[in-house]
């Protein structure tokens, strides 16, 4: 129960550097429930660097992240997924060997307390493997379900990334760069995944694939050399001059 | 050395009578070889003296066409790569699948005491190589027969020379810290320090260290000598590191009966020259048996015999006495055992007999190293003659004291 | 202990007993980070090459080879040789697979173990200390065996020799870049497969040398091998793998450690190595000067 | 139906063989069973979790000096002495895998290796407690519900007992939701973060019931040998056991048990007819990289899958 005014996510003054260097540098974003924030920047911005600092995989060296309000800039990743964070990769990052319905149970299992569990098999639970097929379906994956990820295609691969995040039914989804590599074709099936999901969701994607990825989001933020450049409506940042000048008109 | 001819054929007829008194029923049992199971070690560090065991003992049946006193002798080797676990593992495979009267070995003390129990529960006559001190004294085991020498039996005479002979008053002790050597500085320095020496540095160096600097520069020059307890290779390369530092001539060295052995003399140049040990047998000693033995070993393998293919040579002299007094029948066990261990037997190392506990009695020779036709031997210089594991002390009050341990003797006189 | 301490005449020597034991771990870890930094393999029969060093220098001495140095030079080159040859047709199958690697290096040091102890038997076989540096230094009251000084010398030369090959010349310049991004150096077209094979040979070849080197000192012996492993990974780990300064003072750090911790504490002589690393890797899990994570 | 009639065969034959075989192969099939089981633990964390440990030994010699010297110097029964030894090994173990599970890979290696090494130091100069390289002795083996198990197959029926209920719990754990998240961790512990697992915890629990396993195996042996030495406790022992989880193939049930079955074999019983057998089992190991990379288990279902189709 949050009040319509928390943000889902609230940043302030993230800082992180490696070696001397600042990948992300002073950051602040604030992201409404419900709302869908298009991250935009050059190679190096610090992108994925600031996914990682809200995820928890990296910690930051000053400032604060907080989701609905609660401050987690101290927790670990695996507690910020129990507070309803979860997220894709940019570089696919699944469980090669096994099937794509047990990708998905893997990320149910996550926040469910059986994961805990130790004597009761995994395998005959219908519970999880029914529930599995439902997600599967969602991203039109249902058929492939007894395959391995090394089975089936890289456009595939990528739209599991994506069903696993959902899977974890989050508040907050984190999608790094959903459509990388992907071909046309590909890229519309995503689309449509992505568009399907429940507004109920707040979204922060990585995107470069600029058509579409503004025709899915509300709001925009461009980050260039760890710095928060622009922010605002989609239409505010894209006719901003700065942008312009450090990202679409090079 | 003519007494232990007549003790020999004295206790071969005392012997001999009462296992004929009592026990012709177990006659029946005596049919086909006597086998026998050599406990060694012919892998991983150890190897070099556990090859040399197998050697000795092999030498010693071929001579005898591989039949004592009238039987055949099938012999079975285990290689328990020196790890405890394996050595009982290799033992069981000897009694269970090979049925072996009698073991000889095993080399090291870990793996005689990791078969204790069992040979107890099996039953089996065994004649150790193993210097254990225990295994015969405050836990001593009804099957064990050691023809060899206790941690300190030689480590006594040592030190009595030392402080009687040398008239030595300050010494370093250093040895491998494991069991054997904390014994063997134990029983040197007791002996040393009760006739008026004093041991006022003490070494233990973990058996796999490479390099001895460290305990060499710490050596204090103003001693008289340093008694060295290693075993295997270490002694050879402390010795080496220790002339490097330029102390050869500065400190004087003395070593126990592994320390400077003719295995490894035999890779050894002059800085060994000169130096005193204690053992239980040399390959230069003049008795009978050995004349042959080491002429013939030398002969057949290029090296000098030395402590571990002596050992087995004995032990299987030993046996051989033990089966002539119960006319070969080793299948009865306690007439053998009662003659294996009232054996009166005249050995490489000269006469030998075995106390209430079963271990040796016999001499033990103070020995120094010398170029001789080209290599280096350790000539006698000195014979302790009848060396008791007791050395002069009352059996029972040595017996009442904690074994010789890393804490026991405590060391009074240590100089920091 | 204080007392020690505050005897110079222990400082002096054991300061450079440090130095020496120190020397003889630089040749033998340097060659054992380099091929962990390059090719992620942790080569667990670099003790035996160092061993198996020993042996064949043993046997060249024998064989007339005039002096230890060109015995060293000779016997690097035919462990080099033969790492090659155990690069080329085993570890090239097993790229990736750590597992596999564990168990083949595992597996080839039982071999030379065995090997050895087949050929050269179980007694130990002295390598004499060359004419000219056998008599003991004698400087200011101190004894020292000069031999070890030359160790120590030999060390930085070859330290000094190592550091102008990594960042002095083309083929350093490759085994850099394969060192800090592997996939980059392939994309740039880097033929990172005859560079595994230098390296390794380069390894095993500063192994077998050092064996040689050391054996003035150590003497060959059965049991060489797992006596020298333990030391070469506990000094990579410290120094931090595939940093070559990281194995430069690591090594020396150890020779400290070792040559102090076993004269004030003998007590402690059995852990004396492994209680600074447990700190150091808990601590710092990329060791002193390690950039990549171990 | 036919896996289960080979299981039910498999067992049987088991079972009946002390009614074929001598004392000798008996005895040598009950130090199989504790090998087997002991690389089982293992395989835990190497298979599963894919940390490779070299100190797995510190827990089996843990267990086997704990119960030995709580029954030599404190006189406690077989039930006392057993679970409180096991609780002690369980200790150990949570504090080693709190330390070593600072690091991952390599450093996880020498964590394990250097920490085993002081528990092996320990046992070498702690005299007081551990007797040094005397080890410690006169000990005996309990007697289960009031059964006596000195003689062989008695001990084997025991040892095989102990290791089918060990074995199928490991069986179990590994199949269960927790053994899924442990895999989890081994191929991607990134996004099983991510995923709302805590890694480390994985690990450690699964450390400390590698742990706990390792410390069953370690009373067999201490009940089986009624001795132990340091040795149990040496970089050799972790190492061997390593080595027959890799060989067998890690991360699968039935390997571990394959390859500690084969080292057991090839030590004890090949090297009476073998002279350089350290050399064979180094030939061994490097056949079985080169033509079964995968281990040996996985490589034959590779071969027979390939040979089928």
């Amino acid at each position: 129960m949050t009040s319509s005014t928390t943000p889902a996510l609230a940043i302030e003054h993230l800082r992180r550097s490696f070696g001397g260097l600042p990948a992300t540098d002073d950051i602040s974003i604030s992201v409404a429930a419900g709302e869908r924030r298009l991250i935009i920047g050059p190679n190096g911005a610090g992108k994925t660097t600031l996914f990682n600092q809200i995820t928890g995989d990296i910690r930051s060296d000053s400032g604060m992240i907080s989701l609905f309000g609660e401050d987690v800039t101290r927790l670990r990743p695996d507690q910020r997924a129990h507070r309803g964070i979860a997220r894709t990769y940019q570089i696919i990052t699944l469980f090669g060997r096994d099937t794509l319905e047990h990708n998905i149970v893997l990320a149910l299992l996550g926040l469910s307390r059986a994961r805990w569990s130790m004597v009761r098999g995994l395998a005959p639970r219908s519970d999880f493997r029914d529930r599995a097929r439902d997600v599967l379906a969602q991203v039109g994956l249902r058929e492939l379900a007894e395959r391995t990820v090394a089975e089936v295609s890289y456009g595939d691969r990528r739209r599991l990334e994506i069903a696993m995040a959902l899977a974890q039914a989050p508040r907050l989804l984190l999608l790094d760069e959903p459509l990388a590599g992907l071909s046309r074709e590909e890229r519309a099936t995503v689309q449509q995944v992505i568009a399907s999901i429940p507004r109920a969701v707040t979204l922060v994607m990585i995107e470069h694939d600029m058509d579409i990825a503004l025709e899915l989001a509300d709001s925009v933020t461009l980050l260039h050399y760890g710095r928060v450049i622009v922010q605002g409506s989609r239409a505010e940042v894209v006719a901003d001059p700065r942008t312009q000048e450090v990202y679409l008109g090079h | 050395m003519g007494i232990g001819r007549r003790q020999f054929i004295q206790a071969t007829g005392v012997a001999g009578t009462s296992a004929a008194l009592g026990f012709s029923a177990m006659s029946r049992a005596q049919s086909g070889p006597i086998r026998i199971g050599l406990m060694t070690v012919k892998t991983g560090p150890l190897a070099s003296g556990g090859i040399d065991m197998e050697r000795g003992l092999i030498m010693y049946l071929k001579a005898r066409d591989y039949t004592l006193a009238g039987r055949k002798v099938e012999l079975f080797v285990g290689d328990s790569g020196g790890v405890p676990a394996t050595a009982r593992t290799k033992l069981q495979e000897l009694v269970e699948k090979n049925r072996i009267h009698l073991m000889i070995g095993p080399l090291d003390a870990g793996s005689a005491l990791a078969v204790d129990d069992y040979i107890r529960s099996a039953s089996l006559p065994t004649l150790s190589v193993a210097a254990a001190e225990d295994m015969t004294q405050r836990k001593p085991n009804p099957w064990f027969v050691r023809g060899t020498s206790t941690s300190s039996q030689c480590a006594h005479p040592m030190a009595d020379y030392c402080a009687k002979t040398l008239k030595w008053k300050r010494m370093a002790v250093i040895a491998d810290d494991i069991a054997y050597g904390h014994e063997m500085v134990a029983g040197f320095q007791r002996v040393f320090e009760d006739n008026g020496g004093r041991i006022v540095q003490k070494f233990l160096s973990p058996l796999a260290v490479p390099d001895y600097g460290s305990y060499i520069a710490q050596l204090k020059t103003n001693i008289d000598g340093i008694f060295l307890g290693f075993a295997g290779s270490n002694g050879f390369r402390y010795l080496r590191q220790f002339n490097e530092y330029g102390l050869r001539g500065k400190v004087q060295v003395v070593g126990g009966m592994t320390a400077l052995d003719e295995a490894v003399l035999r890779n050894m140049g002059d800085e060994a020259i000169g130096i005193l040990t204690a053992c239980w047998y040399s390959a230069e000693l003049a008795n009978p048996p050995n004349r042959t033995f080491a002429a013939d070993f030398r002969k057949e393998f290029k090296y000098d015999p030395g402590f571990y293919a002596a050992a087995t040579h004995l032990e299987a002299s030993v046996l051989e006495t033990a089966l002539q007094t119960v006319g070969g029948r080793i299948e009865d066990k306690a007439a053998f055992m009662k003659a294996l261990r009232s054996v009166k037997a005249f050995t490489v190392r000269g006469p030998v007999s075995f106390d209430t506990y079963g271990n040796v009695v016999g001499d033990v020779f103070i020995r120094q190293v010398e170029r001789k036709d080209g290599r280096l031997v350790n000539t006698v210089q000195y014979t302790y003659p009848a060396v008791s594991q007791f050395w002069t002390y009352a059996p029972q009050a040595f017996l009442a004291n904690p074994v010789y341990s890393r804490d026991w003797p405590p060391a009074r006189y240590l100089e920091s | 202990m204080l007392a020690q301490l505050s005897n110079s005449n222990f400082l002096v020597i054991q300061t450079l007993n440090s130095l020496s034991l120190g020397g003889l771990l630089f040749l033998l870890a340097a060659g054992f980070s380099l091929i962990f930094g390059l090719m992620r393999i942790a080569n667990l029969t670099h003790g035996s090459l160092f061993m198996l060093g020993a042996y064949i220098g043993v046997s060249l001495l024998e064989a007339g080879v005039p002096n230890l140095w060109l015995a060293a030079l000779a016997g690097g080159v035919a462990t080099a040789v033969l790492g090659g040859l155990f690069e080329r047709l085993v570890l090239r199958s097993l790229a990736g697979n750590s597992q596999g690697q564990v168990l083949v290096t595992l597996g080839v040091s039982f071999i030379v173990a065995d090997l050895c102890l087949m050929l050269w038997g179980g007694d130990p076989l002295p390598i004499q200390t060359p004419e000219s540096v056998r008599s003991p230094l004698r400087v200011a009251g101190f004894t020292f065996p000069a031999y070890r000084l030359v160790v120590v010398a030999l060390a930085i030369v070859v330290a000094i020799g190592l550091y102008v090959l990594i960042e002095r010349t083309r083929l350093g310049a490759m085994i850099r870049a394969g060192v800090d991004d592997m996939p980059m150096a392939r994309a740039v077209g880097i033929p990172v497969s005859r560079l595994f094979t230098i390296v390794f040979c380069l390894g095993a070849g500063l192994a077998g040398a050092g064996g040689i080197i050391g054996g003035p000192i150590l003497s060959a012996y059965p049991g060489l091998d797992a006596d020298m492993l333990p030391l070469a990974l506990i000094v990579v780990i410290l120094g931090g793998v595939g940093s070559l300064a990281g194995a430069f003072i690591g090594s020396f750090l150890i020779g400290f450690v070792y040559t102090f911790g076993s004269a004030l504490v003998p007590d402690l002589a059995y852990v004396i190595l492994f209680l600074p690393m447990i700190l150091v890797i808990a601590f710092r899990p990329t060791g002193l000067f390690g950039r990549m994570g171990a | 139906m036919s896996r289960t009639a080979w299981l039910a065969g498999g067992l049987l034959a088991l079972f009946a063989l002390p009614l074929v075989a001598g004392e000798f192969y008996l005895n040598l099939a009950s130090q199989m069973l504790i090998a087997a089981l002991f690389a089982s633990s293992l395989n835990l964390l190497v298979g599963y979790a894919g940390l490779t440990s070299l100190g797995h030994a510190s827990f089996l010699g843990a267990a086997a000096y704990l119960s030995a010297w709580l029954s030599l110097h404190l006189g406690l029964a077989h039930w006392a002495s057993a679970p409180i030894a096991l609780a002690g090994t369980v200790l150990t173990a949570a504090v080693f895998g709190w330390i070593a599970l600072r690091a991952t890979g390599l450093g996880f290696l020498m964590l394990t290796l250097a920490l085993s090494q002081v528990l092996w130091g320990l046992a070498y100069r702690w005299v007081g407690v551990t007797d040094g390289d005397n080890g410690l002795r006169g000990l005996t083996r309990p007697e289960p519900l009031g059964v006596a198990i000195e003689s062989a197959d008695r001990f084997y029926w025991f040892a095989l007992l102990v290791c089918l209920l060990a074995i199928g719990l490991i069986a179990l754990f590994v199949r269960s939701p927790f053994g899924a998240a442990l895999r989890g961790t081994r191929d991607q512990p990134r996004r099983m973060g991510a995923l709302g697992f805590d890694v480390w915890l994985i690990r450690w629990l699964t450390f400390v019931i590698a742990g706990f396993w390792a410390g069953v195996a370690g009373l067999l042996f201490i009940w089986y040998h009624k001795y132990v030495h340091p040795s149990a406790l040496s970089l050799q022992a972790s190492a061997e056991v390593l080595l027959a989880v890799i060989a067998g193939g890690s991360g699968t049930l039935a390997g571990p048990v394959v390859g500690a079955v084969m080292v057991v074999f090839l030590k004890n019983f090949v090297s009476a007819y073998v002279e350089r057998w350290n050399m064979l089992l180094g030939f061994v190991f490097l056949a079985i990289v080169l033509f079964l990379p995968e281990g040996l288990v996985p490589g034959m279902r590779r071969l027979i899958r390939r040979v089928k189709s």
